[in-house]
């Protein structure tokens, strides 16, 4: 074995010679003054299991109930809006003929964007042997899913007749065969959602059926028995299975990895490939993707610094998580506004009319404060982060997680709505501006996303038991070469 | 109804035969035959109608019914059209026009290529937008079925009898028996109505233009001893001067204006006429000029006298009056004028104008006179006394009086036909009163209106497509006009009308009636009965007629006319501080309000402002920044008393101290509109609850020498705080960017203008087409190797009169939206006209750019659609397919023209007697499907169809879209770009030819020609 | 033939790696290990061969590429073609990125099914384990003897020497 | 092993339902198919009797095909230009009395049957049979022996005010148009021209099928869209029996 599966961290936390002796109380290694442990309260392996569980077996906290009343109402009332929208027609939406995508298309790819952290923290950083994504990658898997469901709607309903989305998919047909039309970047998103939401789907189970396994063998009812021995699929944790277990995971994430990519890259080639002025740019592959994954960092800040209070995992997702989450922000937050300001340069230096004034109508125009929004909360609000104490302090971290969520749906908005509302003919020009039905519609995929994330906390283990625990200090000697 | 809703997109067929049942019955075909001359009587017809009779449950298979002919007839193929020549009833213009009658049912109107008015043999069928849109007007549920007494429905021999019985006592008593009418050229009607006034001792026939062109039938009886209006030939003028006459838009005879005037500027041959046009507010004829000077109304009468005088000059006949003063830069312009009038060869200079002031006319008449311009038909100058136009016969003076005559009591009956001077006289609300006091006021209105309201009987007249009827549009010329359906209700021509209440036996029918006063007053004298019997089927399958015998009955006076004491009128007081000059004018579509129960024509943007269902106080830029107003403020306009609230328009190109304010809405019964429109919680009525569409203002109508004034009433012109938003189709109007956002840039090059010098030099105008040529990405595996269908559109011709939108609308089954729509920017229009202003302030020049589907071989739209509902045929047609649609609404996304259109609601509604009118050959489009201009693919169809059933190649101009169809100004050819040969192609290859964003490398089929101006400088040019 | 196994329960992974190499040191018959964790390095301690699901993850997605590339051209080349924008009708570039993500599901969903058919995972198996805390925080080595004269004794013994917390003899199988 | 077996066995049902139930659903949300519709028509016209035994040319009746779009069926005066001097079907007894009043009969004996079944019948029914035994008995009274006249050519003169005992029109009477059913309909967004194809030599078979054989009209094409494309493929191809064609395949030849 060499370091590259190493489980362990160059300087990774190591116990003494006291393994097997059954204490859970180990004391640490010459190496743990450098770095804080990744889980803390030196938790043995029955005690990582107990405090996962736990919220699965016993009653949902008051806060989990108000949360999950809150959200709830927001998702009847937004499918409410969305039934209406369905029954009168796509004018109920402030669109017109200029401006013919708005709030679907924006939410859309903002809920896209959102997915992309989980399978960031899923597949790149398990291929990158990150080993503190344990902690908080099945709940980011799972909001990948859930992002991916509130997205996938969007397409959908924004659809004027909505009844024959399945003409979007090359079934066979007695038209002729009239397939479907191959070059459009939207049959691309179609395959590439779906792809995304299978693959996404498939890893996030795969990783729960070690942990099904745990909760079937510590059932105490029978219908939790039942559900949890038909979904782990009769695992029993046999060196065999895995060995075959861990490589699959490992291809999973090597697919999800490019997947991941892929998905916003298509994702921007609906606007890259078009020929709309603000559209039409060859940076929107990387920039949408950087953008996505800065979007769902937050997201999963937001939730995760919610769920450790509401959970009470705060041994599990640590100061040090949340730490590291926001330096990759930092990190994104650069390329992101790396981006912003390579299109507006070459959109002044292009010397195309068209594409200068998009710009500069984004800046100046009527949607000035949407472009202005989306500056700040990308641009200055990650530079805070540089700071340990801005770092170190959860209530300022959920706050400006918040602020770039915000500030990415803007991104989103000022993209697809400023570059249509006066394009190329200026007899053309239009304006826009959302209905309440387009803001209920939103309210509702939000509403969609906290129940269905509030659920998952409810009734699966939050945290991947079967990975925290190959990384916990207990019952390890230092890392020793195998023959 | 069906099982799958979804896939089933409702057409004409289906809404048919119950609304025909409904109105009494199946309707045959016209009484009459242009295709077949040899008319003979129809057999029972029952219509050849499908009934789709639903099964209640979801079965698979509906039952339709097929019901066929019980006696068929040549004539009519069942899916096949037919054509009549009829008459127009839009205006009093007294158009030719074609009806195309389907199954039974009027469902487009075009013009009638070889009428001697608006056709002149040129192959051109002309119709403007009011005339296609009088087809809808036909199936309008408002129109009364039958006659009314009192506000009830009546049967006619009830009301016949008692309006009978009134009128017999006062042909012993005595009492003024009045006949009001808007103007009537045609001799079968007049006669009806002379042979009945003739009856009473003290009986008149008065006629009434809504918008009155008094001043000028005066001006020429006083000169000329013929209260007539020559007939304007603007197809001869060279230099053409207009004071305030908007002629291409709404004066006299729009649709044979804008054909002449369109042809005596054409660039191919010779030197184009130029055009200078002097005016307060920015018209359609305003936008179209060579040179365009804005004056204030009270400058009008001293322009005319400096301008008479500077003309006097130059013909060494000085005047009796010196030139009036006038400001340095309109007399310098008046300068140029004079001399671009005397340089003219004579004869072949125009001057008009359209003020109702007769001083104003008398020095029109003045300038024409001096300059030659008047003549005998032979003369071939262009102001024709001979053939005279008959197009505006109104007397204002003589309406005066019998509004005082009403006033004091001394109108014993009054009938009012074609008329509504309750609602368009400035006297309105007194007359209201005054009315009661006349013992018998019938109207002949084809529904309840302002005037009908107060009358004690309605004997409803036909509509136009339902009539028998004649005009004489110029002395000698007459338009024929047969019904192309029955009529839907129980109504009554006008001219039976007045037969049966002259009291003498009336013929049978309406044709009987016609074919006798033809017989008496049109035919050549002492015809054989076979002679006319060939006469009147020619006339009536041609739908036009020449009658020597009423040209020789025109008498005018070619004298030189009496100008002695011709005193121009003195300068016009200065306006008061704060106060505004109100100008009331008719717009395009809604005339004098006519039309105002026609929802194509209040959906039909206007062409200068775009702004669709209402009327507005339009205020200059500088004004509204003065008083701090803004688009869609709410403003009062108060002058002596009377206060009317419009919401205000700004408006380029207008003076400063004007308010221009639209005629012609406010209308009773427009609250009928309210239900226009889909209906949702964020949804606005086009109508609030008991108004109207838009507001009336003829209470700022003013009244001189008993003549109407329009323009020139000071009003106090102030903020109420209120807000309504317009409904406009444009929203930002210039090609240039906003200057805050990109100081400096130049105008984008969409429609391009070169000034004549720069055309006239080859170089520069060559290809006027900016940018590089683009480098296509993709191996070219697509030839068009058969057709390829194009479209040429001349810039320099469009005058954006919308004749075209409104043609596209009846072809195609566009629907109408309401007001809250086209708010949103919703608007339906397949066709929408560009309008951009380009300048600053007063001085500022309007180009117009027919906007439509380009039809690009590299199409955009195509690549994104996901489900293949959108893709190219191999004769370069972008095709729509509505029933594969999904409505994702990305081809409109990626549509860098912006002119696909999106059912957003389920705009088609369930009024089958207006669906009528739905072409059966489109299909009428359900909610969330995307569609466009198909360059009238169906038409495309229809012809290849037929001329491979004849084994033979299509020919150049069979073809026709109905917009190119419908175009009085000959701006649009299309045709199959791979013949070299065919106009479209000789259009291209024309240097002025360009495409717009042709460095996208789309590859639109149509060509542009960039609008030439006879001006110095340039304007609107990107380089 | 009725096999008999012995089970050693452990508390830690480096015990149990311990003590595999020690059985297999002795040529005893390692039948498996239960872990509630991946242990690295025990796969390799337990001498298993590398798995061959990366070939069917490869293959399974040359297989989506190419039948999607082919479906593809098909379609819109062969089948009936079509004029969009002007595109040629064998757009290739366009075809990437679906045969892009229909390699990565194909690859993606074999791989996983593969799995569940090599390990015999299905809904409704039912779990055959040797304790209910493998799977929570026991280890549990399982040596078979292999011949009826073998003794349980001997593997005891070598397992107490890593620390094990109970020694476990059954017949038949491991549950 | 058994487990593996029924996972295969499970699989092959899925993919199986699926191709059973797909195509079902497709096909039944497919408007215009009435593939097999065969309405009973309000007279018992027969296109065997006179397209097929009779060789009338179906240009005689359906004119308007060869002008224009609709095939058209036939104003009453193209019946009545042969049935003003023909009231029977020759070499046939259609409306001999025995056959009617036996008819009447049965529609009675239904009828009584019906009036005392057990459970009762609903109403609807009943009311269904004693309009059926109303007409068979109308049949009986309106049959007269001397004219030997066709019950449907009987309604046909009825339809169009014509009296079979004079074999003269009725004066005066008010004609009624007969409501058929049809058979062949389009959803109205396809534009089919029929005038095209006969002008390209497609026979009225080739989508209306054996029609000259067809005692009642029966849709024996599915007129999907696929139907239409393939042949316009094929003429494409091979032309319309042997001479060259150039059917469009464009979405607008149908579409617009």
């Amino acid at each position: 074995m060499t370091d590259l599966v190493s489980p362990m961290p160059p300087s990774g936390v190591s116990i003494g010679s006291e393994a097997g002796s059954g204490t859970a109380h180990g004391h640490h290694g010459h190496y743990a003054t450098l770095r804080e442990p990744l889980i803390k309260g030196n938790k043995s392996l029955a005690q990582v299991t107990d405090d996962i569980c736990r919220p699965l077996e016993g009653k949902p906290t008051r806060l989990w109930y108000v949360g999950i009343a809150t959200s709830v109402t927001m998702l009847l009332v937004g499918f409410a809006a969305i039934g209406y929208q369905m029954y009168m027609g796509i004018g109920t939406w402030g669109l017109n003929p200029t401006v013919g995508w708005a709030f679907d298309i924006t939410n859309f790819v903002f809920w896209i964007g959102i997915g992309h952290a989980g399978t960031l923290i899923s597949a790149v950083l398990f291929l990158f042997r990150q080993r503190w994504r344990t902690s908080v990658n099945r709940a980011a898997e799972a909001m990948t899913l859930i992002a991916v469901m509130c997205a996938g709607i969007f397409p959908l309903i924004h659809m004027g007749r909505p009844w024959l989305a399945h003409w979007v998919f090359p079934l066979p047909n007695v038209r002729g065969s009239l397939w479907v039309n191959w070059r459009s970047p939207l049959l691309w998103d179609v395959f590439a959602i779906s792809t995304y939401f299978l693959i996404s789907a498939t890893f996030w189970y795969v990783g729960l059926i070690p942990d099904f396994a745990t909760l079937r063998d510590r059932a105490k009812t029978k219908i939790r028995r039942a559900t949890s021995a038909v979904l782990s699929l009769g695992w029993t944790g046999s060196a065999r299975h895995w060995m075959r277990y861990e490589l699959v995971y490992l291809l999973l994430a090597g697919l999800a990895t490019p997947l991941v990519f892929s998905v916003h890259t298509i994702v921007s080639f609906d606007f890259a490939t078009s020929v709309i002025p603000g559209w039409h740019t060859t940076i929107f592959p990387p920039y949408f993707v950087a953008g996505a994954i800065f979007s769902g960092l937050a997201m999963v800040l937001t939730l995760m610094l919610v769920a450790r209070k509401v959970m009470r995992l705060e041994d599990y997702i640590t100061e040090s998580h949340v730490g590291s989450m926001c330096k990759l922000i930092i990190a994104m937050g650069g390329i992101v506004g790396l981006a912003y300001i390579t299109e507006f340069f070459i959109a002044m230096y292009s010397g195309n009319r068209y594409e200068e004034f998009v710009f500069l109508n984004r800046a100046l125009g009527p949607f000035a404060w949407a472009y202005w929004i989306m500056v700040v909360c990308n641009i200055v609000t990650p530079q805070l982060l540089w700071f340990k104490k801005v770092r170190t302090s959860m209530l300022t971290v959920f706050i400006l997680s918040l602020f770039i969520n915000l500030g990415m749906w803007f991104e989103r908005f000022t993209i697809i709505v400023t570059s249509l509302h006066r394009d190329y003919l200026t007899s053309s020009w239009s304006d826009y501006s959302p209905t309440s039905i387009e803001l209920l519609t939103l309210m509702g995929s939000f509403g969609l996303f906290f129940t269905l994330f509030l659920v998952f906390c409810r009734f699966l283990p939050a945290i991947a038991m079967g990975e925290v625990k190959g990384i916990l200090p207990y019952g390890r000697k230092e890392k020793e070469p195998v023959q | 109804m069906s099982p799958h809703p979804q896939n089933r997109q409702p057409d004409a067929q289906d809404v048919l035969p119950s609304a025909v049942r409904e109105l009494g019955g199946p309707s045959g075909a016209g009484d009459a035959v242009r295709l077949s001359a040899n008319r003979r009587d129809f057999l029972k017809v029952a219509g050849f109608t499908l009934a789709a009779a639903a099964l209640p449950s979801c079965s698979r298979a509906p039952t339709h019914e097929a019901i066929p002919y019980m006696e068929g007839t040549p004539e009519f193929t069942p899916g096949n059209a037919a054509w009549y020549a009829t008459l127009c009833g839009g205006c009093s213009a007294g158009c030719g026009i074609l009806a195309k009658v389907r199954e039974g049912r009027p469902i487009k109107i075009e013009g009638n290529p070889e009428h001697p008015l608006n056709g002149r043999g040129s192959g051109l069928a002309g119709a403007c937008a009011v005339a296609q849109a009088t087809v809808l007007s036909l199936y309008d549920r408002q129109r009364l079925r039958g006659p009314v007494a009192a506000g009830a429905a009546a049967s006619w021999e009830a009301v016949d009898k008692a309006i009978l019985e009134k009128l017999a006592t006062l042909r012993t008593a005595g009492g003024g028996v009045r006949v009001l009418t808007g103007t009537l050229s045609g001799p079968t009607q007049r006669a009806a109505i002379e042979s009945f006034v003739a009856a009473f001792p003290d009986g008149k026939h008065i006629m009434v233009d809504g918008l009155s062109a008094s001043a000028l039938l005066d001006a020429h009886d006083e000169l000329f001893g013929a209260r007539v209006l020559p007939h304007m030939r603007f197809d001869r003028a060279s230099v053409i001067a207009s004071f305030d006459a908007d002629f291409l838009g709404t004066w006299v005879s729009p649709v044979e204006f804008t054909r002449d005037y369109t042809r005596a500027r054409n660039l191919s041959e010779g030197t184009p006429a130029r055009h200078f046009q002097l005016e307060s507010r920015m018209s359609l004829t305003g936008a179209s000029a060579d040179e365009r000077i804005v004056l204030a109304p009270a400058e009008l009468g001293g322009a005319l006298a400096h301008l008479a005088v500077r003309v006097a000059q130059k013909a060494g006949r000085p005047l009796g009056f010196p030139a009036a003063k006038v400001t340095k830069s309109l007399g310098k312009a008046l300068a140029g004028i004079a001399d671009a009038l005397w340089t003219a060869p004579r004869g072949t200079s125009l001057v008009v104008c359209g003020s109702n002031h007769l001083t104003d006319q008398k020095l029109v008449a003045q300038i024409n006179h001096m300059l030659g311009n008047y003549g005998a038909s032979k003369a071939e100058t262009t102001l024709d006394l001979e053939a005279h136009s008959n197009q505006k016969l109104g007397d204002d003076r003589a309406v005066h009086a019998l509004v005082e005559e009403i006033n004091a009591g001394k109108v014993g009956a009054l009938f009012v036909a074609g008329c509504n001077p309750v609602y368009d006289q400035p006297e309105a609300k007194s007359l209201a009163a005054a009315l009661k006091k006349v013992g018998l006021l019938v109207s002949l209105s084809e529904r309840v209106d302002e005037t009908s309201a107060a009358a004690g009987f309605v004997c409803p007249d036909h509509h136009a497509l339902e009539s028998w009827n004649d005009s004489e549009p110029t002395a000698g010329t007459l338009t024929v006009a047969q019904p192309v359906i029955r009529p839907l209700g129980d109504t009554r021509g006008m001219a039976r009308s007045f037969a049966v209440w002259s009291g003498q036996q009336a013929p049978a029918s309406d044709r009987d009636l016609m074919r006798a006063a033809w017989q008496k007053h049109v035919a050549p004298r002492g015809a054989s009965p076979a002679a006319f019997e060939r006469y009147w089927n020619q006339s009536v399958h041609d739908g036009h007629a020449a009658s020597p015998r009423l040209r020789s009955r025109a008498q005018a006076t070619l004298s030189v006319p009496r100008l002695e004491g011709l005193v121009p009128s003195p300068a016009a007081a200065p306006l008061t501080a704060g106060r505004l000059a109100v100008v009331l004018y008719p717009t395009v579509g809604m005339l004098d309000g006519r039309h105002a129960h026609n929802p194509w024509l209040h959906e039909l943007p206007d062409p200068i402002t775009k702004v669709a269902w209402d009327n507005y106080a339009a205020l200059a830029p500088a004004t509204a920044a003065r008083l701090g107003i803004e688009d869609g403020d709410v403003v009062s306009l108060e002058a002596g008393g009377r206060t009317i609230e419009l919401p205000a328009l700004i408006q380029p190109g207008q003076h400063p101290d004007v308010v221009a304010v639209p005629l012609g809405y406010g209308r009773k019964g427009t609250d009928r509109f309210a239900d226009i429109g889909p209906s949702w919680i964020e949804s606005e009525p086009t109508v609030a609850e008991g108004g109207t569409v838009g507001v009336n203002v003829s209470s700022l109508l003013g009244r001189e020498e008993g003549r109407i004034r329009y323009a020139g009433l000071a009003v106090a012109l102030r903020r109420t705080g209120a807000k309504k938003p317009l409904a406009r189709t444009q929203i930002y109007g210039s090609q240039t960017v906003p200057q805050h956002i990109r100081p400096g840039s130049d105008p984008r090059p969409a429609a391009l203008s070169l000034t004549l010098a720069e055309y006239m030099h080859e170089e520069a105008g060559g290809h006027a087409t900016p940018g590089h040529a683009a480098q296509p990405l993709w191996d070219d595996d697509h030839g068009y190797d058969g057709n390829h269908w194009g479209l040429a559109i001349d810039l320099s011709r469009c005058t954006g009169c919308s004749a075209c939108v409104i043609a596209c609308q009846a072809e195609n089954n566009i629907p109408v939206v309401g007001r809250d729509e086209v708010r949103r920017t919703r608007e339906m229009h397949w066709l929408r006209i560009d309008r951009y202003y380009e300048g600053e302030g007063e001085d500022v020049s309007v180009i117009h750019q027919p906007m439509l589907c380009q039809q690009c071989d590299n199409a955009p739209c195509e690549t994104v659609c996901p489900v293949l509902a959108t893709m190219h045929s191999d004769e370069g047609l972008n095709q729509q397919v509505y029933n594969r649609c999904v409505g994702t609404r990305y081809c409109s996304n990626n549509c860098p023209y912006k002119v696909r259109r999106f059912n957003w609601f389920k705009y088609e509604h369930a009024d089958e007697v207006e669906n009528l009118v739905l072409n059966p050959d489109v299909t009428v489009r359900t909610r969330g499907v995307m569609e466009k201009c198909t360059f009238c693919v169906q038409r495309i169809q229809e012809k290849k169809i037929k001329a491979r059933n004849e084994d033979r190649a299509l020919l150049d101009g069979e073809i026709k879209p109905a917009c190119a169809q419908s175009c009085p100004a000959d701006a649009m050819v299309f045709g199959n770009m791979n013949d070299a040969k065919s106009r479209v192609s000789q259009s291209i290859a024309e240097r002025r030819s360009y495409r717009v964003l042709e460095d996208l490398d789309v590859r639109p089929s149509i060509h542009y020609m960039a609008r030439v101006r006879q001006r110095e400088e340039r304007n609107n040019r990107d380089d | 033939m009725t096999h008999r196994f012995v089970l050693g329960t452990f508390r830690s992974e480096d015990d149990v790696l311990g003590v595999v190499k020690a059985v297999r040191a002795r040529k005893l018959s390692l039948h498996d290990v239960y872990t509630p964790y991946a242990v690295h390095g025990l796969d390799e301690a337990m001498g298993l061969r590398p798995s061959r699901l990366t070939w069917v993850c490869f293959l399974a997605g040359a297989v989506g590429f190419g039948l999607t590339m082919l479906f593809q051209y098909y379609t819109s080349a062969f089948d009936w073609p079509l004029n969009v924008g002007g595109k040629p009708y064998n757009s290739l570039p366009a075809f990437i990125p679906i045969a892009f993500e229909a390699t990565v599901l194909f690859a993606g969903m074999a791989v996983v099914i593969a799995l569940f058919i090599r390990c015999g995972l299905y809904p409704g198996k039912k779990a055959k384990i040797p304790g209910p805390r493998v799977t929570n925080d026991r280890f549990v080595v399982v040596v078979r003897l292999d011949s009826a004269d073998a003794s349980a004794e001997d593997v005891q013994m070598l397992m107490e020497g890593f620390g094990v917390e109970a020694v476990d003899e059954r017949v038949g199988g491991v549950a | 092993m058994p487990q593996r077996l029924r996972i295969i066995i499970l699989a092959i049902a899925f993919i199986a339902l699926g191709v059973v139930v797909y195509p079902r659903i497709a096909d039944s949300r497919l408007p215009g198919n009435h593939e097999g519709y065969s309405p009973e028509q309000p007279i018992q016209y027969s296109h065997r009797l006179h397209a097929g035994e009779l060789g009338i040319p179906c240009m005689y009746c359906h004119f308007a095909a060869e002008k224009g779009r609709a095939a058209g069926i036939p104003p009453a005066n193209v019946c009545m230009n042969c049935h003003r001097s023909v009231a029977e079907v020759t070499g046939r007894k259609l409306g001999a009395r025995e056959d009617l009043m036996a008819a009447a009969k049965a529609a009675k004996d239904d009828l009584s049957a019906a009036a005392v079944a057990e459970p009762p019948m609903p109403p609807s029914k009943l009311k269904a049979l004693r309009e059926k035994f109303k007409a068979a008995q109308a049949a009986v009274d309106v049959f007269n022996p001397n004219t030997l006249l066709s019950p449907e050519i009987a309604k046909l003169y009825d339809h169009v005010g014509f009296d079979p005992k004079t074999m003269k029109p009725i004066p005066g009477a008010e004609s009624d148009p007969i409501r058929w059913v049809r058979v062949h309909r389009l959803p109205d967004y396809v534009y089919f021209d029929h005038s095209a194809h006969i002008h390209a030599g497609v026979d009225c078979q080739k989508c209306h099928g054996p029609i000259e054989t067809m005692g009642r009209v029966r849709q024996t094409s599915t007129l999907w869209m696929g139907w239409c494309v393939n042949c316009h493929r094929d003429a494409h191809a091979n032309g319309v029996k042997g001479k060259p064609a150039k059917p469009s395949l464009n979405c607008t030849a149908c579409h617009y």
